[in-house]
């Protein structure tokens, strides 16, 4: 049975993932299950997950995959912030991945943050670069501190590429209604007349897209995969996140014995992010200055 | 003439309920053949089962002699049965237009020709004197047109066996007049008809054969040359039945409630009131006459506090109410027996004591603290007694009310009414759908009310009722009162004169 | 007759349970599990330990106030569809109490846990007198009102959550702190009080409607206003404090939530407690004792299907499909033992027998 | 201008779905059936939808079968209200629970889970000549695709149903008084399972729209709550198509208003523009008011051989 602990340890490692949203968002859900399952496919871990799970219920769930002896446990967000903090002490064995959070001062919990800033910064200056309006757009799912963080650089960004830009944001209030993100960016269409659309609300997103598609000219960057084949005449690029190498990381810190206590950072520099495929509408001279400027974010030198 | 419809050992049990057993009943082409029984006896039930609301629990039908199977009312309709039923199966939310049209296949077109089909109905009604007003909804008419309309759809689906369950009773005695003559005309027609009724002398007038039913059984089939109205209610009853005489004392009393010039949209001529005034003194029985729907209604709701006159006053007990609603009118001691007492007077899917009780729970008797806790023993024990002094038919007490016959519904409702004891009881077809037996019992009832020292307003579409029991009878015809007489010895001539509006007397 | 009777109301839903997871198990095979081991987790998760037990009955708590909060309108006559407006409205009113007046004036915990608790039922109530009152003098459909109340309770709460009352940068609000938590019954038994309460609660309603005039005229209003109004009594009077109450009820529930188990607000908090509420009341038959256990049931599946989830990898739909076809198979059962045929025919079987 | 056409337009767009299955449900209500189950038939008409679609590679097949799987699933509803005559409220849950759950199940084991949501075919607008060209409205109402005109004709058949038909004023009586239409030899059953399979399909419809004439793909929160927003607003438009057609379009339209508030007020809390609908209607309703009540025998299990 797989309640035994030391047995299980003994074969094969074990991972879970708990989430509140479906796993098959295909968005930001979607891409922190694939990387989990990739870093266990290198590892050889085991893997489970639970999806669409009520905040008032993360701790048991947690509780019941430390108690079934799973090894890590990864919660791919900051609202497990706290259910963490209250379990992690209990299970000292268990290892538990933040995502996009800090909890500090406990030894089994790794942090793990990809960076937010970046992302933004490259949102925003390709999109600074792509508009022929002058007018871009942000659509975000809920106020997370990260999404809060994306807009701000995205503004920052394209503001420095193209002083001319103003940006136009709304919130979806849902990560999955993807009807209301083709709703969304028509409107932002239409009334501010904006080309490039940034989103972070994953099924939203691909919603925002085909708002797009109604009219000539509009363009969107899309995250966290790279998926330009989904629509490669409205995506110009993709800004990627491969957080499989951030879950890597703590897995072989886990198999030595060190796990946790440390956040463990992703960014351009460490391969976690990367620019994707660019696509046919964007022009070859975009291409060649924001390229320029994907270095100058990645060694520090583009906003200070 | 054979026999037309023939029904073999019929038995139809709800649960533990046996509403008929074994009934054997024959009825030939082209005869009015009535059923006469208690309340409860079953009648309604049995006729259920003939139109395919209900399936026999056992037993046959025949209809010239071929077997038949009635699982659905729209196979009895096939068959040309039609049925006007006790409880109304009119949609209240709809027109009477729509009412009578509901269901009709007679052409095949997709959509309702109302033109067409008005002017049809509207042939129909004049031919047979039930004149209605087709477009207004059932909500707005009064029980006496929702029976014409009732009547109105059967005759308009032109079925060949026709059952009317009680359709007289809440008719006037003109009104049945020309009932009867429809029915007349239809028995010559070669039609069959099947007719419920506690009246007997309707019986006596239009039966061919009269089957009599006690207790869900059949007791005997009878000629109606071969019996009289004693015989019947012996059968009926199972022992000799005396009807009540009342004598009817001049009124000393003082006045409980008066009436003073009283308007209530008296623009809608059939359902205000105009300039109505009136008093009725302790011991007197003040009945009104009238077709129903000449604002017997309203008059009820206005005395009984549920509306508030557009000008006039109200005095009871010598003060002028400001404030109307039922409670002001509950506590000053008026009682009211509603005239709907499905809509108005009782509370169906609660039981029999609920129903007894709710009125005064809060007294000392039934609970402590005004309320705080209940005392089931109390209620329970009082229940019992009511049921048995009223002789409500029943399995207990804790019974459904909306499962009980129509007549022993009527019962729970005089009982609550009348046990608390009132000064002023305003009673509306206090006796509809009861049974001889039944009816003798309440009249007795409202007569010793009376005697007690308590006011009555009896508003009845029966003018028998009305002059057995009233020491003074007006008649309302059109939202107003046209004239008043003695109840002794009344001028019936004049009466039903004015009940048609044909005279106003000073 | 009676003991045969009770035989088959409780053996009916049995089979039908039974037939509902011969189904979920059909499914569970063709995914390739094992159904037996997946309906061995259910149990377990649900009621197999002490821990699965509380966890079971704490989620209970929160249906048991939404469910009660349903049965007390619908006895009468109106259908509260808004028991999750009023129930987030207590929540929040709760949280303001217990994370914000601390901070203003020092009172002792059991005063502030008091004045949260009525705090609780006042704004619940407020959130049911909205649709009492819009109903009884505007006329207004109430099902409708409380549905769209429910959305403007859901997005208030969104944006106190994202705003005013954000705490640390996480959609959340603060917590409520350790002395204004409801007492756990003991360590190993993690079952707070606040689970009693409602028990509590449901009896009063259950003697409130049966055993005081005011219930009974409440019934009598459910069942007839017309007739109600005959008798003299104040109906639109009895729809707007019944509606008061239902909301107070609901909004009780938020505060005992909110001091009890979840400690704070975030999105998604509250979310599906009315309509589960509704389905619940009419699974216990508008009775508050029915009421309460089909909570139970209802959060036993909950419980169970986590644990039958993580334990044996089953996806969450197919625990889902297990779960609705378990209450459509228990109510379809218990509905076809009310039918006056079947009723008839068990009649005659027992007689043979 | 432009702004103005786009926001009618929008709202044609957005009032779409929400007005199919509002008139589903209209069907069922009027015979007496309460269904809150539209968001569960509506997400399971969403994904066969979208999932026929997809394989066959003909978003018109993909509607049909929303259509149907509308209906098969809502005769879970059906058996069990009507020949059991369980509690609608109760199975109204269930589908809730059920559709979108199976939803999930039956998407996921087609496609698994892959890295972004998977793209479908389409409708595109069939722009109707000179209609189309009629300034400000024109585009809105006669340039959108083919299951906005068969929506037209389904509002202008369900009116001329329920006022001028026979079987309509049948189908009316069942609702307000099952017993008294039994009676007249209705067949009372069978109108009410004709209630739920064209309350099914159109509900079936409204989904399938979404995933295919709306946008092109499938995401498991695609229905988010557009069932119980219908269901108001057939209690808004007083259970009559006309007024459900005028309900669902303000409705659509006050949703099409918020969205672009949002964006050109974006200080404002989204949470707080976003209330708008609902206290917009709020305000709408109570200033009107309704006195009706709704079809009489609304929500009642029919049991024959019972008062
Ligand atoms: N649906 C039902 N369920 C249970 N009992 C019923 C039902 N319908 C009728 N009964 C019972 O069957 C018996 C016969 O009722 P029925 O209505 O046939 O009487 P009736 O002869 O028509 O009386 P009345 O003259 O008062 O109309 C009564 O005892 C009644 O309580
Ligand atoms: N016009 C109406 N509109 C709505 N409900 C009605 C109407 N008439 C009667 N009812 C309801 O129908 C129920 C009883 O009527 P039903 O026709 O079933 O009795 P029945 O068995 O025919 O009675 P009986 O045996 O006395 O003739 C009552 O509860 C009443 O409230
Ligand atoms: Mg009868
Ligand atoms: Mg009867």
């Amino acid at each position: 049975n797989s309640g035994d602990n030391n047995e299980a340890s003994a074969q094969k490692h074990k991972i879970a993932m708990v989430t509140d949203a479906p796993i098959a968002d295909g968005g930001w859900t979607t891409a922190c299950y694939h990387a989990m399952l990739d870093a266990a496919k290198k590892n050889g871990y085991e893997t489970a997950y639970s999806e669409n799970v009520k905040q008032a219920d993360y701790v048991s769930m947690f509780k019941q995959y430390a108690d079934l002896g799973y090894d890590l446990i990864f919660a791919p967000g900051a609202q497990y912030s706290d259910a963490i903090k209250e379990l992690a002490p209990q299970y000292p064995k268990v290892g538990f991945i933040l995502l996009n959070g800090t909890v500090e001062g406990i030894d089994n919990v790794a942090n793990v943050m990809p960076n937010a800033q970046q992302i933004g910064y490259l949102a925003g200056a390709l999109a600074g670069l792509q508009t022929k309006t002058n007018s871009i757009g942000f659509i975000g799912g809920m106020e997370l501190d990260t999404t809060k963080t994306k807009l701000a650089s995205y503004e920052a960004a394209a503001k420095k590429v193209n002083p001319n830009v103003s940006v136009t944001n709304a919130y979806a209030g849902t990560f999955d209604d993807s009807a209301k993100g083709k709703e969304i960016a028509t409107s932002m269409v239409s009334t501010k007349n904006v080309d490039v659309i940034f989103g972070d609300a994953s099924a939203v997103d691909a919603g925002a897209r085909q708002g797009l598609k109604t009219s000539k000219d509009r363009y969107a960057i899309a995250q966290p995969g790279d998926f330009l084949k989904d629509d490669p005449e409205t995506i110009i690029s993709s800004i990627c996140t491969d957080n499989s190498a951030l879950i890597d990381v703590c897995m072989q810190d886990f198999a030595a014995g060190k796990f946790g206590g440390k956040t463990v950072y992703g960014d351009l520099s460490n391969g976690c992010l990367s620019v994707g495929q660019f696509g046919q509408n964007c022009p070859k001279e975009v291409q060649d200055e924001f390229l320029k400027i994907v270095e100058q974010i990645k060694d520090g030198s583009f906003i200070k | 003439m054979g026999t037309f419809l023939r029904m073999e050992n019929v038995t139809k049990s709800f649960g533990k309920v046996v509403a008929n057993k074994n009934i054997n009943l024959s009825i030939e082409k082209g005869e009015v053949h009535t059923l006469l029984g208690e309340n409860g006896a079953g009648k309604s039930t049995l006729m259920n089962v003939l139109i395919g609301l209900y399936q026999p629990t056992e037993g046959d039908i025949f209809i010239n002699d071929v077997k038949v199977k009635i699982d659905s009312p729209a196979k009895a309709v096939k068959l040309g049965i039609g049925m006007v039923h006790q409880h109304f199966m009119l949609v209240e939310d709809m027109t009477v237009f729509e009412n009578i049209i509901l269901g009709i296949t007679k052409d095949s077109s997709v959509f309702i020709k109302a033109e067409a089909i008005k002017k049809e109905i509207l042939e129909l009604s004049e031919s047979y004197g039930l004149n209605i007003d087709m477009d207004k909804r059932i909500e707005d008419i009064s029980i006496g047109e929702q029976q014409r309309v009732e009547i109105l759809k059967v005759l308009y689906r032109g079925a060949e066996l026709l059952i009317l369950d009680e359709p007289t009773a809440v008719l006037t005695d003109e009104e049945a007049e020309s009932l009867f003559d429809i029915i007349k005309r239809l028995v010559a027609e070669n039609k069959t008809v099947i007719f419920i009724s506690h009246k007997m002398r309707e019986i006596m007038k239009i039966s061919d054969h009269i089957t009599v039913l006690r207790s869900g059984e059949v007791v005997t089939t009878v000629k109606k040359e071969e019996t009289d109205p004693d015989i019947l209610a012996s059968l009926m009853v199972g022992h000799e039945f005396v009807p009540s005489k009342f004598d009817k004392p001049v009124a000393q009393g003082e006045v409980m409630i008066s009436l003073d010039h009283i308007c209530y949209h008296k623009e809608m001529k059939h359902s205000g009131l105009n300039n109505l005034s009136l008093e009725i003194k302790r011991g007197e029985v003040l009945g009104i006459a009238g077709v129903d729907g000449n604002g017997q209604s309203q008059l009820a709701q206005l005395v009984t506090g549920l509306i508030e006159p557009d000008e006039g006053e109200v005095i009871l007990k010598a003060k002028k109410i400001s404030n109307f609603g039922s409670l002001e009118f509950i506590t000053s001691g008026v009682s009211h027996v509603p005239e709907d007492r499905n809509k108005m007077g009782l509370v169906g899917d609660m039981s029999i004591s609920e129903n007894l009780v709710l009125k005064s729970i809060e007294s000392e008797q039934f609970s402590y603290f005004r309320g705080l806790k209940l005392k089931k023993k109390n209620i329970d024990a009082y229940a019992k007694n009511l049921v048995e002094k009223y002789d409500i038919r029943c399995s207990s007490p804790e019974q459904a009310v909306k499962n009980l016959s129509g007549g022993n519904q009527q019962k729970v409702i005089i009982a609550r009414e009348l046990e608390a004891k009132p000064d002023l009881l305003i009673a509306v077809h206090p006796t509809r759908g009861l049974d001889i037996g039944a009816t003798n019992f309440v009249h007795e009832c409202i007569i010793s009310a009376r005697d007690s020292g308590c006011a009555v307003l009896l508003i009845s579409a029966d003018l028998d009722e009305v002059l057995k029991l009233s020491t003074q009878i007006s008649v309302m015809y059109e939202g107003r009162l046209m004239g008043s007489y003695p109840g002794d010895n009344p001028p019936i001539k004049q009466i039903s004169l004015a009940m048609a509006g044909k005279q106003i007397l000073n | 007759m009676r003991l045969q009777e009770t035989f088959f109301k409780v053996a009916i839903p049995l089979i039908a349970i039974l037939l509902a997871f011969l189904v979920g198990g059909m499914i569970i095979v063709a995914i390739g599990k094992s159904p037996m081991e997946a309906y061995l987790f259910l149990f377990k998760g649900s009621f197999g330990s002490e821990a699965a037990l509380a966890t079971t009955l704490v989620k209970a708590t929160p249906l048991i106030f939404t469910g009660l909060a349903a049965t007390f309108a619908y006895r009468c006559g109106v259908f509260n569809l808004g028991a999750e407006g009023q129930f987030i409205m207590g929540s929040i009113a709760s949280i303001m109490v217990a994370t914000l007046l601390p901070k203003a004036v020092a009172l002792p915990a059991p005063i502030i846990f008091i004045i949260s608790m009525i705090a609780g039922i006042v704004f619940g109530g407020f959130w049911g007198a909205l649709p009492g009152m819009l109903k009884v003098w505007r006329g207004l459909n109430e099902l409708i009102v409380s549905i769209l109340l429910n959305y403007v309770a859901t997005l208030f709460m969104s944006y106190l959550v994202n705003g005013p009352m954000m705490e640390r940068n996480i959609p959340q609000t603060a917590a409520v702190g350790d002395q204004l938590r409801i007492p756990l019954l003991s360590n190993t038994m993690r079952l707070h009080y606040g689970f009693f309460a409602a028990l509590l609660v449901a009896l009063l309603i259950h003697y409130f409607l049966f055993q005081t005039s005011k219930g009974l005229q409440l019934r009598s209003v459910g069942l007839n206003q017309m007739a109600s109004k005959v008798y003299g009594i104040n109906v639109s009077r009895f729809v707007l404090i019944s509606f008061i109450i239902s909301g107070a009820i609901a909004g009780l529930g938020g505060s005992i939530e909110v001091h009890g188990y979840s400690f704070r607000l975030m999105p998604g908090y509250g979310s599906g407690f009315g309509f589960d509420g509704v389905a619940i009341a009419l699974i216990g038959q508008l009775n508050p004792i029915g009421t309460v256990i089909a909570a139970c049931f209802y959060a036993a599946l909950r419980t169970g299907a986590n644990m039958m989830q993580v334990a044996s990898g089953i996806p969450t739909s197919v625990v889902a499909i297990v779960q609705a076809l378990v209450i459509i198979f228990v109510i379809a059962g218990t509905a076809l033992t009310n039918l006056p045929k079947t009723k008839a025919l068990l009649l005659k079987v027992f007689k043979e027998v | 201008m432009d702004f103005l056409q786009e926001l009618l337009t929008a709202t044609v767009r957005m009032t779409t779905p929400l007005l199919f299955v509002a008139l589903g449900e209209l069907y069922s209500e009027r015979v007496g059936l309460v269904n809150i189950g539209l968001d569960g038939i509506m997400t399971f008409g969403a994904s066969v939808g979208f999932m026929v679609g997809f394989f066959t590679g003909n978003p018109y097949l993909g509607l049909l079968a929303g259509a149907l799987a509308g209906v098969s699933i809502n005769m879970i509803f059906a058996f069990c209200t009507i020949t059991l005559s369980a509690e609608q409220i109760i199975y109204g849950m269930a589908l809730n629970i059920l559709a979108p759950a199976l939803s999930t199940f039956l998407y996921r084991m087609a496609f698994g889970i892959q890295a972004s949501l998977i793209q479908g075919p389409s409708l595109q607008n069939i722009p109707i000549p000179l209609l189309s060209d009629i300034p400000i409205i024109g585009k809105a109402l006669f340039d959108q695709t083919f299951v906005v005109y068969i929506l037209y004709i389904i509002v202008i058949a369900t009116m001329i149903f329920f006022n001028k038909t026979k079987l309509g004023l049948n189908y009316k009586a069942v609702g307000e008084y099952p017993k008294a239409a039994e009676s007249l030899g209705i067949n009372v059953f069978l109108l009410k399972y004709i209630g739920c399979i064209l309350c099914g399909a159109l509900a079936g419809l409204g989904g399938a729209f979404l995933t295919t004439g709306y946008i092109n793909t499938y995401s498991e929160g695609i229905v988010s709550g557009r069932g119980f927003i219908a269901l108001s607003a057939v209690i808004f438009g007083r259970w009559m198509p006309s007024g459900v057609v005028i309900a669902t379009l303000l409705f659509g339209f006050s949703d099409a208003l918020q969205l672009r508030l949002q964006i050109l007020s974006p200080s404002t809390p989204y949470q707080l523009v976003s209330m708008l609908p609902y206290v917009f209607t709020l305000v709408a309703l109570a200033v009107f008011g309704i006195k009706k009540a709704g079809p009489k025998a609304n929500g009642k299990p029919y049991l024959r051989e019972q008062h």
